[in-house]
């Protein structure tokens, strides 16, 4: 393989990892709370496209706006979520949790199905994504930019978030020890309510970026970027940021490499991508970069 | 004759050492009491015991036999059985089949037999049935046998959990405080029972307790841990008037004041 | 006593005999609509009954059923498709060697598939139990998902994203509902004996479970591979009966419908699987009238498709929220329960039976 | 125990709400399954508006009003499987029309097969659907034949030496499809390693700029695209343009669709593919007056799935009109004399295996519209 193709798939690569620890950084916060794989957080990335798209055609809003619109959205869809389906089950066993949070997927998978229709539909993309620029021989489209960078920022807002806020040190808190937490006198239902409004807040920007990289949008986008996400949290370390991070980049380089390298076998890309995540839990179960 | 001994055994997590060089040397029949401060090291010190930690250094040997390394459920099935101090039982099972379940460990018949309810699997059964009845009737629980046993008041559960403990047939018995939670009058009650079950199961029996009128009153040996060493042995004359031992409990008390 | 036992015994044999009579004049006189749905009904109570073993009584949450089904549904059709049929169908790809020539009764191609995805299922989890909770959770969905993919990929075994078409439909009432009563009897005969209650103390607690001697391992073993022999047998029924299998019918959405008619009978029912297993392929059915067009007090309403799956997810999450144990809870019907019900006699609690 | 009770309340009144259905005597029911939901949805209504149209336009035969039941198959096999079950069993149908998705189809005709009721499909390719089963016909050509009129075309009329196939590996369709192509294409350049890659994807991948890499780094003549969804194919050549790739793109039936337009935008300009119909270019009286009503009731110009749709529902109440009753058997047989029928996407013949032989037809994609490029004879 020629440099050339090498960085290609390189750059490609990094864009791909970017979008999955977007999303992954979700799962990751999630779980660090709660101690719950929240299955819906696929589908409120799905959601947030359809905001969007919903946002500029029925109420003809610039796209911009229209992006600020549906993270918005997203945010408050998380919360209620969160209330709905979650808050209900706190004291109840863990499986009733993971229960409601698969049959609150497909809720809104099927929700999704009558509402918006079966149809997948066209996202629009401002000019500036759909360029594409040559640089030496390595192509990269304009979102591939945008996406490390966007990345990067909201990282840096959410680890100061995490760590320098009050607010955050309420969240390590709870994810370090629940019931301590609480007899601490900690706000528990704000600073739930607060994680899942910043996880979903970024599965909307995952969703835009992901939207604008692939834009097409139907209710079951969210399922695939879900799982490939879900799979780098865990690989990272779930309830570990840094590793969610890690993580995401590490599936989206994976998913291209493997089918760059081998391409004989790129049809078992993605049992490639489980059988490494059973290795990692098994050799590895707190993950690369989690904590015990 | 010598029924456990903990050689010397030391257990790291992290950097923090846990329990530091403990030895125990423990003869048949005997009730030895093992005090301390919160955090002393004493639950980690059954632990060890039973296999769910592994000792960073130091072997334990029960009935001469190296039981170091072994998993949890082999050495219990070597005869050493014991209680937690959170009670830890199968809240959503029957009181009998919590029993029954310490009595599982001693079928022969294969699973498929079970399923196919072959006569084998019906005796051994029938005979699980009898001992388990036999138990909760020494702890004076035969009249719940079908209550969940979540639903049981706190002092009956501790009892429960004990006649568990039992149905494994232990030849070593573990109780991590079982006068927990307990009034005056329960306790009076539960030092009795201990006492008869020594007797009539031939047990061997370390406790940890709290409760100092329990120690000092069945026990005839008391080991004293502080963070993690022993500072103390003897019997409970000798522990009620060892400096070392008023200066660790004082300490303590002295924090909360 | 012992007077009223034998009187539970002959209700059970006589309930037994009723629905054999029931097969017997179902499978002479039914339409085949409704022998589909009957057959339907069986294959899901055989699969729910087989994961709330699992994801019920044993506390492993599994996410891997569509795999040992998919399992079970190729290494069946494998053994009982004839080589004329295998070359029909491998038109793109061969059939390997000595597959493309065996062809074996359809009973021993089920006991096969039982036996071959009950292996698996010890070979996926002999290493993945000690892992707990939602990582073993996310073990096994991937392991289905990997089943999946090879299953795609090895187009020279399993024809790939093709298929196996035009199988052979041996899956009648006899079989289904015989095997669900078998899977169902032995599932109960197993929680109910010792091994059984070993299993629920490792739900209840793993650590006091291995505490009082219950080998983990063995036994979180033991309770996936009889769960993915009787899933392998459920997909093989289920691969017989659609007549045409291929890996994408056994994707995660195939383990999520059989989560949720164990979830939604409850978690340590059987009970509860066999009634919901039973209401699920059967409201799968009446709730596609709400997809097309009806006329409702003179108002009309037109068909809206997917809205039955809306419904279907809404009820879903009133028993999850609602209802957290699910519809029976971990109580079980028996003649035993009746009995006590109805003489009032509630001294006792009963649990299991 | 009352929340026991009320959750059965709940699930009856569930049940005697959705139950009330009514049947008419004297009808002829004719019943259609199409995927309404799922990844196939977009077909499904495609093929219904040709349905529908057709229905409307023939609403009884021999005297009897016909009752056409819509059964969604949620591009599931299981489904399509128990939506024929209920179709005959529990709605009487003497017919069915059905389905898009060779997936879809394959279990369908199985169950129709087994109960003696003719199925008509409406645009299954795949040759399984068919094979074997005297009582499963379809109003379209097949993948055999669609493969090898794309080859055809790219070596004939585009000159090409090499090609490239993405695949995905998951799909029934494009598995079976890719093989067709890659066949023919190997037969007619004559060179056994004209085919340069093959790489496969699998359903529900949106990146496929690894795939699309692979395939610029071959730089081969054509690229061959058989994508079980054309979302998946216009994502795809977007990513391959973006990627540089500057070879043409070819592809099977799938593509048309309005969206693989607006998903796939400048990119899919210039693409190939094969199809059923052409309102632009149509050959028979019948197709003329289908293109003028179809723009009428939806204000749109038809898609081959809806010309299919209309041509096999029509070709089930001819068979029952020659038939002269609403017998199935003599319905099948007489569909299995369907000879020189004029349909809207052609002269229709089935064959013995109760597929159309029929002209295939190449389009294009040029100014964001779908252009007749040329129509190609069964050979």
């Amino acid at each position: 393989m020629s440099l050339n193709i090498f960085l290609q798939n390189l750059s490609n690569g990094i864009s791909l990892g970017c979008l999955f620890a977007l999303v992954a950084i979700g799962y990751t916060m999630v779980y660090g709370v709660l101690r719950l794989i929240n299955f819906a957080h696929g589908d409120i990335f799905m959601m947030a496209a359809f905001f969007v798209f919903y946002a500029m055609t029925i109420f003809s809003l610039p796209w911009g706006i229209a992006c600020l619109v549906a993270i918005i959205l997203a945010m408050v869809l998380g919360r209620t979520i969160e209330r709905v389906a979650y808050k209900p089950l706190r004291n109840a066993p863990r499986i009733s949790s993971l229960c409601s949070a698969i049959g609150m997927s497909f809720l809104l998978e099927n929700f999704a199905i009558v509402v918006f229709g079966g149809r997948p539909k066209s996202f629009y993309r401002p000019e500036f994504f759909a360029k594409t620029f040559v640089l030496g021989e390595v192509r990269v489209p304009g979102v591939n930019f945008v996406t490390p960078i966007v990345s990067i920022v909201f990282l840096l807002i959410l680890s100061y978030i995490v760590y320098r806020t009050k607010t955050g040190l309420a969240m390590r808190a709870i994810s370090k020890d629940f019931d301590t937490a609480m007899l601490m006198g900690i706000n528990l239902d704000r600073t739930i309510s607060f994680t899942f409004m910043i996880g979903s807040g970024l599965a909307a920007v995952g969703a835009i970026l992901w939207a604008l990289r692939y834009p097409q949008i139907w209710p079951f986008m969210g399922v695939f970027p879900g799982w490939r996400a879900f799979t780098a949290a865990i690989i990272g370390g779930i309830g570990s940021i840094r590793g969610a991070m890690v993580g995401g980049f590490l599936v989206g380089l994976l998913t291209i490499m493997i089918v760059a390298f081998l391409p004989e076998l790129a049809g078992y890309k993605d049992a490639f991508i489980f059988v490494i995540l059973i290795f990692v839990l098994l050799f590895k179960p707190e993950g690369l970069f989690g904590e015990e | 004759m010598s029924i456990l001994k903990a050689d010397h055994i030391t257990i790291r997590f992290g950097g923090l050492t846990a329990v530091s060089n403990f030895y125990l040397n423990l003869q048949k029949g005997e009730l030895v009491g093992l005090i301390g401060p919160n955090g002393a090291g004493k639950t980690t010190v059954f632990n060890m015991i039973t296999g769910v930690y592994k000792p960073t250094k130091g072997e334990i040997y029960f009935n001469g036999q190296e039981i170091t390394k072994k998993s949890v459920d082999k050495i219990t099935s070597l005869g050493i059985a014991r209680t937690f101090q959170n009670i830890r039982l199968f809240n959503n099972l029957s009181v009998i089949d919590n029993v029954m379940i310490g009595c599982h460990l001693r079928i022969k018949s294969p699973v498929l037999s079970a399923v196919f309810c072959l006569p084998q699997y019906l005796q051994e059964e029938n005979y699980m049935r009898e001992e388990a009845e036999e138990l909760l009737k020494e702890v004076k629980l035969e009249k719940f046998k079908n209550y969940v046993a979540g639903g049981l008041p706190y002092g009956e559960q501790r009892k429960l959990e004990i006649a568990r403990a039992l149905a494994t047939r232990p030849k070593l018995l573990l109780l991590d405080e079982p006068a927990a939670g307990m009034n005056p009058h329960e306790t009076k009650e539960l030092m009795t029972f201990i006492q008869r079950i020594q007797e009539k199961y031939k047990l061997t029996i370390i406790l940890i307790e709290h409760d100092m009128k329990v120690v000092m009153g069945i026990c005839k040996r008391i080991l004293v841990l502080d963070y993690g060493k022993t500072i103390a042995e003897g019997n409970p004359e000798e522990i009620q008037h060892n400096p070392e031992v008023i200066k660790a409990y004082l300490g303590v008390e002295a924090s909360y004041a | 006593m012992i007077e009223k036992k034998k009187d539970f015994l002959l209700l059970k044999i006589a309930t037994i005999l009723i629905i054999i009579l029931f097969i017997f004049v179902a499978q002479r006189n039914f339409d085949t609509y409704v022998i589909r749905i009957l057959n339907l009904c069986g294959i899901y109570v055989i699969l729910g009954v087989s994961l709330n073993l699992i994801n019920g009584f044993t506390g492993q949450f599994s996410l891997g059923h569509a795999g040992f089904m998919a399992i079970g549904a190729y290494v069946s059709a494998l053994l009982y498709m004839s080589p004329e049929l295998k070359e029909v169908n491998y038109f793109i790809t061969p059939l390997i060697w000595p597959l493309s020539v065996i062809q074996i009764p359809f009973v021993f191609s089920l006991i096969i598939a039982g036996l071959v995805s009950a292996g698996v299922g010890f070979l996926v989890g002999a290493p993945c139990l000690r892992l707990r909770g939602d990582y073993l959770a996310i073990v096994t969905f991937g392991f289905s998902e990997i089943i999946r993919v090879l299953f795609c990929n090895l187009q020279n075994i399993t024809n790939g994203p093709l298929g196996l078409k035009g199988l052979p439909s041996y899956t009648n009432l006899w079989w289904s509902w015989g095997i669900a009563i078998f899977a169902v009897w032995f599932i109960k005969n197993l929680i109910n004996s010792s091994y059984g209650r070993a299993l629920k103390s490792i739900r209840e607690d793993d650590i006091a479970a291995e505490a009082m001697g219950v080998n983990l391992f063995y036994h979180k073993v033991l309770s996936f591979v009889v769960g993915a022999f009787f899933a392998g047998i459920g997909g093989a029924l289920l691969g017989s009966l659609v007549m045409t299998i291929d890996p994408n019918t056994f994707s995660f959405f195939m383990t999520f419908q059989i989560i949720i008619i164990v979830i939604v009978g409850g978690l340590g029912s059987i009970t509860g699987t066999v009634i919901v297993g039973v209401l699920f392929a059967v409201l799968m059915e009446v709730l596609r009238s709400v997809e097309s067009p009806m006329s409702f007090f003179g108002l009309n309403i037109p068909g809206i498709p997917g809205m039955r799956m809306l419904i279907f997810a809404i009820l879903l999450m009133i028993v999850v929220l609602f209802f957290h144990q699910g519809l029976m809870g971990n109580r079980e019907w028996s003649w035993e329960w009746l009995y006590y019900k109805l003489t009032r006699s509630k001294k006792e609690i009963k649990e299991g039976s | 125990m009352k929340r026991l009770g009320l959750m059965v309340v709940i699930l009856l009144s569930f049940l005697l709400m959705f139950s009330l259905v009514a049947g008419a005597a004297e009808e002829i029911v004719i019943g259609v399954y199409e995927p309404m939901t799922g990844p196939y949805a977009a077909g499904g209504q495609m093929t219904m508006e040709g349905v529908n149209l057709a229905f409307e336009q023939q609403p009884t035969v021999l005297g009897r009003p016909i009752k056409m039941v819509l059964v969604d198959n949620k591009s599931e096999k299981v489904e399509a499987a128990n939506a024929v079950a209920r179709l005959i069993e529990f709605e009487k149908a003497v017919a069915i029309v059905g389905t898009y998705g060779s997936a879809c189809a394959i279990p369908g005709s199985e169950v129709a097969n087994k109960a003696g009721i003719p199925m008509m499909g409406c645009s299954p390719t795949n040759p399984l659907v068919t094979l074997g089963k005297p009582y499963a016909f379809r109003a379209c050509f097949i993948d055999p034949f669609q493969g090898a009129v794309m080859a055809n075309f790219a070596v004939n009329n585009l000159n090409a030496k090499t090609a490239v196939v993405i695949q995905d590996i998951a799909s029934d369709y494009a598995v079976g499809l890719s093989n067709f192509f890659r066949e023919a294409f190997i037969k007619l350049t004559g060179n056994p390693k004209s085919i340069v890659g093959l790489i496969s994807y699998q359903t529900g991948d949106q990146d496929f700029t690894a795939q699309v890499t692979y395939a610029a780094s071959k730089n081969p003549d054509v690229v061959f695209v058989p994508a079980g969804s054309y979302g998946d194919a216009a994502l795809i050549i977007k990513q391959g343009k973006e990627m540089g790739i500057t070879a043409k793109f070819l592809g099977g039936d799938t593509w048309e669709a309005p969206e693989f337009i607006e998903v796939g935008g400048e990119a899919v300009e210039g693409g190939y593919f094969s199809t059923h119909f052409d309102a632009t270019a149509v050959t028979t009286k019948a197709a003329e007056k289908f293109c003028k009503d179809f723009e009428e009731k939806y204000k749109k110009a038809p898609s081959a799935f809806a010309a299919l749709g209309f041509d096999a529902f029509n070709l089930v109440v001819d068979a029952i009109k020659r038939a002269g009753s609403a017998d199935p058997k003599a319905i099948r047989d007489a569909l299995a004399e369907t000879k020189d029928y004029e349909g809207v996407t052609g002269m229709i013949t089935l064959d013995y295996n109760g597929d159309a032989t029929k002209d295939a037809i190449i389009k294009t994609i040029e100014n964001g519209q779908f252009k007749y490029v040329a129509t190609v004879r069964p050979f």
